[in-house]
């Protein structure tokens, strides 16, 4: 049983990091239609810009936090800008941009790789929150309860931003079509930048938050969180931030359990199979909102 | 020896990529080897060698480019290469039709050399972790253990079934075995699956980030009892990555910077730290004998060598004279482990013989 | 009994939305060879009820019966081969592709050969697509858009587009066509040679079905008419009686003629 | 209030505007005839700033405008109706409404209601997303939109296209309205009856160029004007 | 001729390979010509380059066989992917297929029987250059003479407005259904050129390596032309080479800037149908105004 819990919380926490880079990466999908390749170097990225924080500047924990974040976000501002800003007034719909984002990830990957020398780093142990939280006969690891709790508090403050404000219908329509939205005034540039900024910090975050937890800062980081947290963003509707964070956390939980309990060959492949068949039966995923073009 | 000139070897690296880390130590143990050789006028006077560079990023098509470029170039007499079994097999035949040598420095899947023109310079698993499972049983007296091993990675898989096997020879009972996969990062969850198990030992037969992971979080989780692993946590880096929870580990090693005393390996690890700046590591071990396997093969020609002259003298080599190992007997291509020790790192990032404390 | 000499019959149509009735009801009849009009004021259902025709959408309840054939459960393409065609009250063009192209499109259902012989090349396959690019050319003469064959259609003017698109409709020689608003952004002169291409069309034997708002047309060009309001059926007959009905003027007029209008607006 | 001066756009090596001259006075209703290609649309787009035009200087209050983005327009107080109407299909109505908060204004409340007054129709959809409105309903939304960032300049590109009879009137009596009112108003319309009747002055284009121009009375007898819009 | 000879023993392997990749690239650019974005070519060839790898390895069946083989094994793949993804709309297909990449790919590794595993296969069989060329040249002429069919006017409606092109009488299904086994057959062969020219297969072979590699040169080369595919491959191909022999330390970094440099002036890729129907819609323009000022002076 004591197992069983604990196992629970170790894929909660691990489908939170999920969770958390598929919100950003399902963002930049849903507002701006960019099937983002280079979203998991954002990532990788965020953990260097915060272990290099902690290495170089030994800054506290939550400055090393807000680097990778404010790093992350910085990052996917700037290969907007270069990379799919160009295209925007081309109209190449999600092509165009899916193959610059290649380009862009295949450059960040291996900026990444020097930046590290190729090495997986981590942050030492005393830089971060590292013991252990004991309640009754549960052990969990302090940075387990700050994962959880970052997804809890970036899902509810996303989805409300997007969904509540005018900012957030801002972005919406910016991403429908940026001509039509400026006609309301909005300026789009600004929206655009902004939302790049939004889905780069809090891909970055889940990026700090797994490299410090997981004792691995490298170039290969983002990869891992880019499979994981599309199949998060599948699952949940692409369009509804809780439904990434709902399919994350179970991802997290089922991956965990069939390690446990079936077969770690297997466990991926399992993971894919639920994937698969659920969007066959259920192709807007969980909260996937019905269409709003007309046939 | 050889008529006096410039001889390219081709080196398919491994700089960029998967594994990198390891690539680039490779890479440098050739760099400094090549400067050896032709400083000491090693192979003959005015014979030199030269190491023409392709990256590869691990990746088995990019290699085969790479290889068949290099069998173009007629100043290549022979390649090295290869971290992984996979790449290293794709290469084989491209290598036999071309006729151009391949030395295999890190790929260790039986059956790859095919001498003359394939031969490695890495000893198989087996020997090494017989040896050091053997000091285990004996020295700990272990009631259980459990064991984490790679689900993706035969040559793993071996050196956990040899293991194993003398594990539970001398009776010692297997608590668990964890599988966990090569591109893995977070094990919390096998580390907490592994302590519920509640063994004597834990023995981490991975590759490297996943077993630098492993130690990291079974200490992070708690875990107070022993752990043993492999030569992949021998690098500095994975010291400075990880600190003192490695301590006292044990892992089976061939060479070691601070251990490995003979005067070959001396000199290698004076003028790769001059060189490089740090100390030499097992991949740089692997790469720098290469070379010289290769070096050994020429000195042994004469006139203008051949490439076919050349295979046929790597295949016939019974031994690398010049190692850092203290001997390194070859037989059909392939060399084999003959030296191993046990050591662990210390709490202050040496690297020691191991004693159980 | 009066669905005797209909060639399309529509029997208590309803679709819902989400809960919302866009069409609540409708029945309706449409006579073999005639222009027939739809219309009703914005949101009545118009559209909904070509969408239900052609097999974009399908319907909640009742039936849509053509010439014979129950249309309700029926595919799009399926529908088309039936010999119905459309256009679109938003024009939707193919881009990349030119005027003649477009239209070429359009005549697929009477491409005469099979996607195989055609891929093939076989020389019937190679005549037959001569002569369909020939009767494409001439259905572009006929909107006045010859002159535009070769260009992308999407380098066009909003009102060139629209004539485009009846030109791609007219392509598979249907029995039924069906005009969105086909005169929306034409002005008087340009409207009025699209009725007129309407009447052609009905004196060759086609039938028509039309969403039209300009009401100087529907009772110029349209033999009988149907008058919808919230997805319901308001009126039906002559043009004339219908737009003098009492219900419809209330829930269709403000004023019944530019003159009327001008008058208010002064 | 808009002068247009020497204005040239085109697609590519397509021209459709060939150097017109336009002007707006404040206060005053224009309007542009012309058939379908004419560029008349083209003219507002560029007016508007969702065009580039090639040459030509474009002033709002003697402000140059040619060279601002989009949404600068907007703000600097011209705002479009723009054919094929271009809602924000995944936003509701009423935020599609709201968006012109960001047109610098405070979202007023007022003025919705002042839209909804104008279009019931579009207070019954509020909560629907627009891309689901019907083709009239579109439009009234893309008018309302407009009319929601309060613009000195109101530019609408032909504004009738798919409504009902009655709802034309409501959009014609609301442009006489604000006209009376005082608003600057430039019209694109294919009924030129009703748009002769009216407007202070008026246009007609013809591939790209503008051929006949003067007071509505003026117009109303010239003959080709009578014969292709009047007849 | 001893230069040449020299460049294409250098060479020769690029080559070779990018016409492997313009095989993936042409199988991705039959679906995505009926406005499927998919990146199951990469399960088409892991099915033909396994059963190939297979039939030569343990049947000894020599390559004019093992490649109708593979042709048929993609085929039929394709059929039971296309009858289980066509129902999902066109982003969440483009997803569900990168899933069905990963999930091959573990598929593959938990298969040793049939696929070697982690260890792979070796291939016995070799495929020669000039037998590659015949063989990308008949893809060739049947994508080209689709193009020229009523198939490839109907997919090209059917790639810009499907609802459109089905109340014309097209369907859609069908024609994405014919699209997914010409992607079907042609990814097969590709997988099994790739076998026969690396000599040494693996489930990582086949994996997301191959999906980018196809999609960039696809969308890099034009995909609205079965021209551009062919030429994408050929520069994608050749680009890391390229970027080897000019700045060997960063090449990677190099290669991406150039593709990003290329996308961002020609997004439309390299080859682009709708430049041309552009150019040749201004001229036109501009022949019919001079023939109406003609006319009008004429009357004058
Ligand atoms: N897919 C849909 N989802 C929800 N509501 C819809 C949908 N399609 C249409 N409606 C609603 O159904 C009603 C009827 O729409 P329809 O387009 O048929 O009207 P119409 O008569 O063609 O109007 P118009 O003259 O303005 O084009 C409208 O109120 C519209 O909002
Ligand atoms: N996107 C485009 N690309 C190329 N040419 C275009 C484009 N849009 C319009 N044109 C051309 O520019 C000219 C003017 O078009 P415009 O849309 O301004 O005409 P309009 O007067 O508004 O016509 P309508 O009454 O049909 O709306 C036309 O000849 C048209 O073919
Ligand atoms: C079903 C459609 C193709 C019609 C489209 N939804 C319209 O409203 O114009
Ligand atoms: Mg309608
Ligand atoms: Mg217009």
């Amino acid at each position: 049983m004591q197992l069983f819990v604990e196992q629970l919380i170790n894929g909660w926490a691990l489908g939170s990091l999920y969770a958390l880079f598929g919100i950003g990466f399902g963002l930049v999908f849903s507002t701006l239609g960019i099937l983002n390749a280079a979203h998991g170097t954002y990532a990788s990225w965020a953990a260097i810009a915060g272990y290099y924080a902690v290495e170089r500047f030994g800054v506290p924990f939550p400055v090393a936090i807000a680097a990778g974040v404010i790093g992350g976000g910085l990052l996917a501002v700037v290969v907007d800008q270069i990379g799919f800003q160009p295209l925007r007034a081309k109209k190449t719909g999600m092509l165009g941009a899916l193959i610059t984002s290649i380009a862009f990830w295949i450059i960040l990957d291996s900026l990444a790789g020097f930046a590290t020398g190729q090495q997986s780093l981590a942050f030492p142990a005393a830089s971060y929150p590292n013991q252990m939280v004991v309640m009754g006969p549960l052990r969990v690891p302090q940075m387990q309860i700050i994962t959880i709790v970052a997804l809890l508090v970036c899902t509810i403050g996303i989805h409300l931003l997007i969904q509540k404000t005018r900012i957030g219908a801002a972005m919406r329509a910016v991403g429908w079509n940026e001509v039509a939205a400026a006609l309301g005034g909005v300026n789009a540039r600004m929206v655009i930048l902004l939302t790049a900024f939004l889905a780069g910090a809090t891909s970055g975050l889940a990026g700090v938050l797994g490299g410090i937890s997981t004792s691995n800062v490298s170039f290969t980081l983002g990869e891992g969180l880019m499979l994981k947290g599309f199949a998060a963003v599948v699952v949940g509707g692409y369009d509804d931030v809780r439904g990434t964070a709902i399919a994350g956390i179970c991802l997290g939980i089922i991956e965990v359990f069939v390690a446990q309990y079936i077969s770690t060959s297997f466990r991926d492949g399992f993971t894919y199979m639920l994937l698969l068949a659920f969007l066959i039966a259920r192709p807007r995923g969980l909260f996937g909102s019905a269409s709003f073009v007309r046939a | 020896a050889p008529a006096a000139g410039e001889y390219g070897v081709g080196f398919i690296t491994e700089n960029t990529g998967p594994l990198a880390a390891a690539g680039v130590s490779y890479h440098r143990g050739a760099q400094l080897a090549v400067d050896e050789i032709n400083e000491g006028a090693w192979i003959g006077q005015g014979v030199k060698l030269k190491l023409n560079e392709k990256e590869s990023g691990s990746d088995a098509a990019r290699a085969v480019q790479a290889l068949t470029q290099f069998s173009a170039d007629r100043n290549v007499i022979a390649v090295t290469c290869c971290i992984l079994s996979p790449v290293a097999a794709a290469l084989k035949p491209v290598t036999t039709n071309a006729k151009l040598p391949l030395v295999i420095y890190g790929a260790t899947l039986p059956g790859l050399p095919q001498p003359p023109y394939v031969t490695s310079v890495v000893g198989l698993p087996g020997p090494q972790e017989v040896k050091m499972s053997k000091m285990l049983a004996e020295t700990l007296k272990p009631k259980t253990v459990a064991y984490f091993v790679n689900a993706d990675n035969e040559g793993f898989q071996n050196r956990f079934k040899a293991a194993q096997k003398v594990m539970e020879e001398a009776g010692v009972k297997t608590a668990g075995v964890v599988s966990i996969l090569s591109a893995d990062t977070d094990f919390t969850a096998p580390a907490t699956q592994a302590m519920a198990t509640n063994p004597d030992l834990i023995m981490v037969w991975t590759t490297q980030t996943p077993a630098a992971g492993i130690i990291a979080a079974l200490r992070a989780r708690g875990y107070a009892g022993k752990i043993s692993a492999s030569d992949v946590i021998s690098p500095a880096p994975v010291f400075k990555k990880i600190g003192a929870a490695l301590a006292g580990v044990p892992f089976p090693i061939v060479f070691s910077s601070e251990i490995s005393s003979s005067p070959e390996a001396k000199k290698f690890v004076e003028g790769y730290t001059k060189k490089f700046g740090e100390a030499p590591d097992t991949y740089s071990a692997q790469g720098y004998t290469s070379l010289y396997l290769i070096a050994q093969a020429m000195k042994s020609l004469d006139g203008k060598p051949s490439r076919e002259d050349l295979a046929a003298a790597l295949g016939k080599a019974s031994a690398v004279e010049y190692n850092i190992y203290g001997g390194l007997p070859m037989v059909n291509g392939q060399a084999e482990v003959q030296n191993s020790l046990v050591a662990a790192w210390t709490a202050d990032g040496k690297v020691v013989r191991w004693e159980n404390k | 009994m009066r669905d005797a000499g209909s060639l399309l019959v529509l029997d208590q149509v309803v679709k819902t939305f989400g809960g919302v009735a866009a069409v609540g009801g409708l029945t309706a009849h449409v006579r073999q060879g005639s222009v027939h009009g739809l219309i009703g004021p914005n949101g009545a259902g118009k559209t909904t009820v070509i969408n239900l025709i052609t097999g974009l959408f399908h319907p909640s309840a009742g039936s849509i019966r053509f010439n014979g054939a129950k249309l309700e459960a029926m595919a799009p393409q399926d529908i088309a081969a039936t010999g119905i065609s459309r256009t679109y009250q938003n024009v939707r063009l193919f881009s990349g592709m030119t005027a003649l192209e477009q239209v070429m499109t359009g005549c697929y259902l009477r491409r005469g050969v099979s996607l195989w012989s055609s891929f093939l090349g076989l020389p019937a396959a190679s005549s037959a697509w001569r002569s369909t690019r020939e009767q494409a050319l001439h259905l572009l003469d006929r909107v006045a858009m010859a002159h535009r064959a070769d260009e992308l259609a999407e380098t066009l003017s909003y009102g060139e587009q629209r004539r485009i698109e009846i030109a791609r409709a007219l392509g598979s020689d249907p029995k039924l066509l069906l005009l969105d608003e086909p005169t929306a952004g034409m002005n008087h002169s340009e409207a009025e040679a699209v009725g007129r291409l309407v009447h052609e069309l009905r004196d060759a034997g086609l039938t028509i079905l039309m969403v039209e708002h300009n009401m100087s047309l529907v009772t110029a060009f349209c033999d009988s008419c149907t008058v919808m309001n919230f997805g319901r059926l308001l009126a039906e007959g002559d043009p004339k009686t219908c737009i003098a009905d009492p219900a419809v003027q209330e829930a269709y007029f403000g004023r019944k003629n530019d003159a009327d209008r001008i008058q208010a607006l002064r | 209030m808009l002068t247009v001066s020497k204005l040239s756009a085109s697609y590519g090596a397509i021209q459709a505007v060939r150097g017109i001259d336009l002007q707006v006075k404040a206060g005053s209703l224009c309007v542009v005839l012309g058939s379908n290609g004419a560029g008349k649309s083209t003219t507002l787009r560029s007016i508007a700033g969702l065009h580039r035009p090639v040459s030509g200087s474009i002033s709002l209050d003697g402000a140059e405008i040619s060279r601002l983005p989009l949404h600068k327009v907007v703000r600097s107080g011209l705002a479009l109706v723009p054919e094929g109407r271009m809602v924000v299909a995944p936003l509701t109505v009423e935020e599609n409404l709201g968006l012109s908060a960001f047109a610098g204004r405070n979202a007023d409340p007022e003025l919705l209601d002042k839209v909804y007054t104008l279009f019931p129709r579009l207070a019954e959809r509020r909560l629907q997303k627009a891309g689901l409105l019907s083709g009239g309903e579109q439009q009234m939304l893309a008018i309302g939109r407009a009319l929601m960032t309060r613009p000195q300049m109101l530019v609408l590109d032909e504004p009738s296209m798919g409504l009902a009879p009655s709802i034309v009137d409501l959009v014609f009596q609301a442009i006489v309205a604000l006209h009376r009112e005082g608003q600057s108003i430039l019209l694109v319309e294919q009924n030129a009856a009703i748009a002769l009747s009216v407007c202070d002055y008026g246009y007609v284009m013809r591939r790209g160029q503008i051929v006949v121009e003067g007071t509505p009375d003026a117009l109303k007898q010239n003959p080709e004007v009578l014969e292709a819009y009047l007849s | 001729m001893e230069t040449f000879l020299d460049l294409w023993a250098a060479y020769g392997s690029t080559v070779t390979f990018a016409m492997v990749n313009a095989l993936f690239a042409l199988s991705t650019y039959a679906v995505l010509s009926t406005g499927v974005l998919s990146f199951t070519t990469v399960v088409f060839a892991a099915v033909g380059g396994f059963l190939a790898a297979q039939l030569s390895g343990k049947f000894g069946l020599p390559l004019w066989a093992a490649f109708p083989a593979a042709a048929l094994g993609g085929g039929f793949a394709a059929a039971v992917v296309a009858f289980a993804f066509l129902r999902l709309e066109s982003h969440w297909m483009a997803l569900a297929s990168l899933a069905l990449v990963l999930i091959t790919r573990v598929t593959a590794l938990n298969a040793p029987a049939l696929t070697g595993g982690v260890n792979g296969l070796i291939v016995p069989v070799r495929v020669e250059p000039l037998e590659l060329a015949i063989l990308l040249a008949l893809c060739t002429v049947v994508f080209w003479r689709l193009h020229r069919s009523w198939f490839g006017l109907a997919s090209r409606a059917v790639r810009e407005d499907a609802a459109v092109a089905s109340t014309m009488g097209i369907s859609p299904y069908r024609i994405q259904f014919i699209a997914f086994l010409i992607s079907g057959v042609v990814g097969g062969l590709g997988g099994a050129a790739l076998a026969f020219t690396l000599q040494f297969i693996s489930p990582e072979t086949y994996f997301i390596g191959i999906a980018f590699t196809m999609i960039a040169s696809t969308v890099l080369g034009g995909s609205f032309h079965w021209l551009g595919p062919i030429i994408g491959a050929a520069v994608f191909t050749a680009l890391p080479t390229t970027m080897q022999a000019i700045v060997p330390q960063i090449e990677d970094v190099a290669k991406g800037v150039v593709l990003l440099l290329i996308m961002i002036f020609l997004p439309r890729g390299l080859i682009d149908p709708r430049a041309w129907g552009l150019k040749k819609a201004a001229k036109l323009r501009e022949e019919t105004e001079a023939k109406r000022a003609a006319e009008r002076d004429a009357h004058a």
